[in-house]
């Protein structure tokens, strides 16, 4: 059975990079359209069912904005 | 006559060059002026902000402690502009983003929706001129009719196709201020 | 004819004064508040074909200054405070072999990394040598964008005069604000002085070496000499400054650079209430204009010292009031720039007025 | 629900001055890890350099000495060698290191300093806005090199491949190039980090890891293009992997690769 | 019970009393006329298993006494003029970090490249903080072996105690000449003073940072204002001298170090032909006693700075008798150290003798 | 009877301050000789260290310029950025060159200033009288190394093979390495110097010659044991040749050797 | 008591030795001491000097500048010595290779054959010691009586077997002088 | 033909190192014993018959001593 994944994003840390839309293998992350009160537009979550879990967008995240679950 | 502005705003919207435009078309109208930008630690984002003084007379301090109007362009930057301006000074509100009214009684606001005019023109990014325009029509300090050629030197080349919609804006914004 | 203003920061005018002054070389490294100087340089000296290096250090820097000015070109460096310290032993150098060049400082707080906001921490190694060893050199310092680039101009032409290092003290507030400037007309590079001392001039003549040290100490110490009386002499003709409403003044405001610029902000609402405050702001901090700063002393003024550090030109003031006068002195630090309003009550509660 | 990539112990939780997208945080975040998973962090000391990474004291959890531009090296030195039993770490931008520290890291490695030195080339000035760094690419912008870097015509030098000219030194021990553009490549950095942060803890010569970072910023790009630019330009120069080895833990596994 | 006395050159002297006084650190690089130091340093601190380590320059071994420093050990360096001079940075640091540390100036002649004979040139340096920035330290200047190493040995407390930079200014002749001299007992390092600010101490404690930075000028304002408070407290305590017939004198001599030697020598002379010549010897450079130095003045004394330099402390002597005195100056420089017979003749000459 | 081996013109005929045997007399008759080859005395300008040649200006009939110790590469790119026309040598010891001034002779040679470095390396500080130098061999004494060199226990570091280092560098183009400890090893030091001379003067990048040289004072040797150590000692280590030849003169020189 | 001496010879001659060992022994015999040398640019070879004084008081300035007694190694250090020996001094002329007779008639000159008696020992080197001897002699001011403990210190181990002849050649220079 | 040679010793300049001694492949100098002014024993011509004007000497001579002609 595949593993499954749950990432959590934190709006406020994020800053809006895209890094982690750009190494996710499958697609689970996309930008948001509100800014943050920062004023950046953060990721959000758009399929989690998708997630494996990879820790990809953890990794690459510069400001650990988002966290990663095993389900 | 002499003309004291503190203008605050979210890094990206133009705070910078509003306020070096501003010099710019007063200097071109003859007036002494001085510009001076604050940064802080970050290289992107937080809060810009600049003083700005435009004066018929030689120009002592070039900080500007208690302005005589005060542009807020986001909810940030209220509380530093309500803090500086002096008693009787202008604020000029960027009433698209700064939804709150002032807590000083003391001043005179006025609300311009700076990013819904803009937007009506094409582009969010325009709202500093917007407020630019209003700036003037308020303080009546600079005229700001030489800001075409201005405009002109001030951007390359490539963006000049965007000086009619900024001359535009600037001049709907002095509208919203009437 | 004068040339149309243009609106510009103080770092920038700088630069556009040193390529008309007829800089043939600039050596630097990046620093904060002063990097449009530098930016502004790399363009315009390229542009021209002319020498521009960024230095793998301040001392690097200092040091091509050092070679390159023992050439006879005209050159400069600028930085802030932190990398003029890593500059002084080359300072002392080129005080010790008297290579004109222009050394620009745009000030920042301090001690230590400190922060990049304006002050004016700097005063005593600008003026006292903050190398090794008995020198001076020229210090300048600008009010104004339009100040910054017309001394920055002339620093060249002071350096070879008095053959040594010509500094301009900028704080970082003059280096950062934008405001109009004029610009004197380019250099014709004939009006030059003429450099007999310098390397790689000629083949007509005996070897030249540009150096500092000497085998005999009397030797030493008669080209020391010969430096201080070059001294005497420069603090004859050189002071320059600024005064407002000195003349029925019960205090004197004495201030350079920004705070200059804050004090008589100061003195001018001090007037409007009847206070009688005036304002003396010296131009050259070396040589200090300290021949006037007495005569004051003898008219009997007040004075009070207005600096952007914890206290270090109101030791000049005291020393040329020569105890004749009451000294005060109010400043701010850690990158806070005194405001109009609180010069002001600093000058009501001295006259208690 | 497990947590399986969650914020590390010994990196306080807040938000940094980086830009979007900059390689400092995922530095960051690495070395906190590696941290973690050795339990060292309050055994842990970290010289920030001034650079954009100037205010890393406020998110490390752990002690920190600032010295002036360059000299990390040297105040690490002084630091490692009245505290041997802690982990020292030399955090150190391209300026810092390769431009007004060159003597200081070149000695620290040929003295076979202690400590383990994470080099962020970003192959510019980050903090004072752009300008040319030594790690800058031939032809790559800075405000300070407003044409390119143009090693030629202007003599502004060629870029330093700086782990290749601590390789000649004898105290050098481990000299590794990562890169945080992607994934794939920031776990590697990643045990790159760890095995320079073990070796420092057995005692060996001079460790460092030298890692090609984004700075979206003064390379004027969006992030996303940034890393790939790190990709299609910068690895190609500077070739990723393990420089130098000569650490005892290596031979052995070596060897015991070779029973 | 008191060791026995022994033979010396000072630079050995200051190294000895520096071990004993618990150093734990020594950073240097090799510079004349206080290469003696070093060696015996190195000699010394490695037969003790502590730390030496000849650094790539003087920049790099500053900065390795601060990270030494930091982590609340017991360090020291030592250079010459030049070598100071590129150290100022780093002391500018190691003053806004407030780390403790002992720097030893064994100063020679200057500026530049100079010469190796002995000079005071370095007095401004010394005690205006020739870095960048706000800043002081303490400056203690031994006039023979012993007294350099006493002030060496105390210096280490004084830093520990002050939380700052702790210099001993010794010119080339107390470095280079051997004299008599017994030492202190070798420190306990029980008794030192407890630093719960240093790095790597402990781990039941918040994180400590040891740095000179602050994001917010406010903060940082107020970081500066309470060191300054520190050294107002020292004003008070620390400052430290030695005086010569002074009661009845009517020409107080004012010098330090070797040049208060030859001082001495004068001012005996003088009295044996019936000239009532005094001597006031700083002991401390920073803080200066200025306190008996207005005292004095206000008891009418005139004053002769004596120096091996152009005149850099008689500057201190002005400020601080506040204009009342007539002071006079006599020096020399280029390594050339004034002679007993000149001097005297120069108070000859003042007192019309 | 013709003179065959006589004083160099740009040689002033003065005794030097140098000691007995010391390596530094050789290697000026030597850079005279050359200029006088080339006849370029009038434009000519050396740059002398802070080291025992510090007086070198005594004895050199062409200008000088005289800058902080180590900072020589620095000065000396500024002259030669003003006078390209001219042969600027930079002449340093090892103290000068390999430890206080390492940055300043990497950035020099990384950036190909187009000055000549001759690099006297005899292995210890002339002139402050005998400390430890980046070059000192592996247990060798010295007066801050008094039980020998000793890069483990006491981290004093390993000696630095300079033109290795530098040969890492884009903008060295030719690095030799000779000595002055015999006839042959002397003979064949000129021609390095010759080359790198005639390579400044056709404007191409950084070029330096290291020289072996004798200080027997320091090592507490007669000369003549002295000359016997540097071929004993100093040559196993620091191999003597062309460490790095890019110049143009000699591709084409290979070419014709090709024909 | 204050005896001021200034010595000098050509480097290698041992004249800083002999200045040490002056100050040594009078420091032991519980005197004041400063030793100062003087160093030229030459790091071999030129002229060795040093200024020594002992005393029975605090000594005030460490520069030897009118010496009571000067001694003459070598030709080259005649001049100098004559240049600032104060009146009345003593000056200790090593004959065996000075051979011209100083100009000045206002001072004392001793004349010691050191090279020679030192030769006669076995060895030239010794002729510092021969000089020492000669001064302890002649000025009083030291009386030498601890130099056989303090050539043990001062030498290292191998080369005390010289101690005997050391103090042979400072007995054959007290001779000499007497 | 054998190359004759002749080389000219500057007993001022010379600092008795011995160098050129050691170079000399033919013996045609020896140290003197007699000291120069400045107290240095320098070399002498002592074979100077067996000199073949191989230049040896001066190119090792820190002190250009040594000049040398060829007959
Ligand atoms: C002595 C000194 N010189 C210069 C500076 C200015 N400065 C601050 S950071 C920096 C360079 C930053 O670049 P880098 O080391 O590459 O770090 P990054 O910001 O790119 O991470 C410089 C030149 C300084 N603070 N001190
Ligand atoms: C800033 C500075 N630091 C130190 C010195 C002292 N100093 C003079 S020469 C020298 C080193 C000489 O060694 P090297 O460069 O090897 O030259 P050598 O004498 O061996 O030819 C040093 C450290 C100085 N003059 N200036
Ligand atoms: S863990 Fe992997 S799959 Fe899940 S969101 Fe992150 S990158 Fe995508
Ligand atoms: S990588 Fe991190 S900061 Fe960037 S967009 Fe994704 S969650 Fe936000
Ligand atoms: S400027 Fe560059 S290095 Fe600095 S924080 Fe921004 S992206 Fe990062
Ligand atoms: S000390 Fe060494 S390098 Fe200096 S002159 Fe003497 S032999 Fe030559
Ligand atoms: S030229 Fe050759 S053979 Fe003649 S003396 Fe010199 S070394 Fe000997
Ligand atoms: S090599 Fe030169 S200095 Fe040495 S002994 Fe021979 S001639 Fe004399
Ligand atoms: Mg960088
Ligand atoms: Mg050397």
């Amino acid at each position: 059975m595949a593993i499954k994944g749950k990432p959590v994003v934190d709006r406020e840390r994020c800053k809006g990079c895209l890094l982690c839309v750009r190494a996710c293998p499958t697609k689970v992350l996309a930008a948001d359209v509100e800014p943050n009160s920062w004023g950046y537009y953060p990721v959000k979550v758009v399929a989690e069912d998708k997630c494996i879990a990879c820790g990809n967008c953890y990794t690459v995240c510069p400001d650990v904005a988002i966290t990663v679950y095993k389900l | 006559m002499t003309e004291k502005t503190f203008m605050a705003g979210f890094g990206g919207q133009g705070v910078i060059s509003m306020g070096q435009l501003w010099v710019y078309c007063a200097m071109k109208e003859g007036l002494e002026v001085t510009f001076f930008p604050f940064y802080g630690a970050e290289k992107r984002g937080g809060i810009a902000r600049a003083g700005v003084i435009v004066s018929t007379e030689e120009i002592a301090s070039p900080l500007v402690t208690s302005p005589d109007s005060a542009i807020v362009m986001n909810m940030d930057s209220l509380p530093l502009c309500e803090n500086i301006l002096k008693k009787d000074g202008v604020m000029l509100v960027n009433s698209s983003l700064v939804k709150v009214e002032p807590e000083r009684k003391d001043i005179r606001v006025v609300k311009i929706p700076c990013n819904e005019i803009a937007e009506k023109l094409g582009d969010v990014k325009f709202a500093n001129m917007v407020m630019l325009g209003a700036l003037s029509q308020v303080t009546g300090a600079v005229k700001l009719d030489k800001l075409e050629p201005i405009l002109k030197t001030f951007f390359s080349e490539s963006k000049h196709r965007f000086i009619p919609k900024n001359l535009e804006a600037m001049e709907a914004g002095a509208k919203a201020a009437s | 004819m004068a040339e149309e203003k243009r609106l510009m920061k103080g770092n920038e005018a700088m630069g556009e004064a040193a390529v008309r002054a007829g800089c043939d070389a600039y050596f630097g490294y990046p620093i904060t508040p002063q990097n449009e100087l530098t930016a502004y340089m790399a363009k315009h000296m390229l542009d021209k074909k002319r020498t521009f290096i960024q230095a793998e250090s301040e001392v690097a820097a200092i040091n091509m200054v050092f070679g390159a000015g023992a050439t006879g070109a005209r050159v400069m460096t600028s930085s802030s405070s932190p990398g003029v310290s890593l500059k002084q032993e080359g300072i002392s150098y080129a005080c010790g072999a008297d290579v004109p060049c222009v050394v620009i400082n745009v000030s920042r707080s301090g001690p230590g990394l400190g922060g990049i906001s304006p002050a004016q921490g700097d005063y005593f190694q600008s003026t006292r040598g903050g190398g090794h060893g008995d020198y001076y050199h020229i210090v300048l310092a600008p009010k104004s964008v339009q100040e910054a680039a017309d001394l920055t101009y002339e620093a060249f032409d002071l350096a070879d005069q008095w053959r040594m290092p010509a500094m301009v003290l900028a704080d970082g507030m003059i280096g950062q604000m934008m405001e109009g400037v004029s610009f004197k007309p380019p250099k014709d590079p004939a009006t030059r002085i003429a450099k007999p001392w310098a390397v790689g001039t000629s083949s007509n003549r005996p070897v030249n070496h540009v150096d500092s040290t000497h085998l005999d100490p009397d030797e030493f110490e008669a080209v020391n000499r010969a430096r201080f009386e070059r001294y005497a002499e420069m603090k004859k003709v050189l002071p320059r400054y600024e005064e407002h409403d000195i003349d029925d003044a019960e205090l004197v405001l004495v201030a350079y650079g920004t705070s200059a610029r804050v004090s008589y902000g100061a003195v001018q609402m001090a007037r409007k209430l009847g206070i009688k405050a005036g304002l003396f702001r010296p131009i050259t901090l070396w040589p200090f204009p300290e021949k006037r700063m007495g005569e004051l002393a003898d008219a009997g003024k007040k004075f009070l010292a207005v600096e952007m550090s914890m206290g270090q030109m109101v030791e000049d003031v005291r020393l040329y009031t020569h105890g004749k006068s009451e000294v005060f002195f109010y400043g701010r630090c850690g990158g806070n720039i005194p405001t109009e309003e609180a010069v002001l009550a600093e000058i009501q509660k001295i006259l208690k007025k | 629900m497990e947590l399986t990539y969650g914020h590390p112990k010994s990196l306080l939780p807040i938000q940094t001055k980086y830009c979007p997208g900059c390689g400092h945080g995922v530095i960051h975040r690495l070395i906190t890890e590696v941290i973690d998973e050795m339990g060292v962090q309050d055994h842990s000391i970290i010289l920030n350099p001034v650079g954009c990474s100037i205010w890393a004291s406020l998110y490390f959890d752990f002690d920190s000495v600032q010295v002036p531009h360059g000299r990390t090296p040297a105040g690490a030195t002084g630091v490692k060698r009245m505290k041997p039993d802690h982990l020292v770490i030399c955090y150190q931008g391209d300026g810092d290191l390769a431009a007004i520290g060159t003597a200081e890291i070149v000695h620290a490695a040929n003295r076979g300093e202690k400590f383990t030195t994470i080099f962020v080339n970003n192959a510019i000035y980050g903090m004072t806005g752009g300008q040319m760094a030594p790690t800058t690419l031939v032809g790559q912008k800075a405000t300070t090199a407003p044409y390119g870097r143009d090693p030629i015509g202007a003599g502004m030098g060629y870029p330093i491949r700086v782990c290749e000219m601590l390789e000649t030194l004898g105290g050098s021990k481990y000299l590794a190039r990562g890169a945080v553009n992607n994934a794939a490549n920031t776990r590697k950095t990643k045990q790159y980090i760890r095995k320079a942060f073990e070796a420092q803890m057995r005692g060996e010569g001079f460790t460092m890891v030298e890692i090609l970072s984004q700075c979206p910023t003064n390379w004027g790009m969006e992030p996303v293009e940034s890393v790939e630019w790190v990709e299609s330009d910068m690895i190609p120069f500077y070739k990723l992997g393990e420089i130098k080895d000569e650490l005892a833990g290596s031979a052995n596994a070596v060897k015991e690769a070779g029973k």
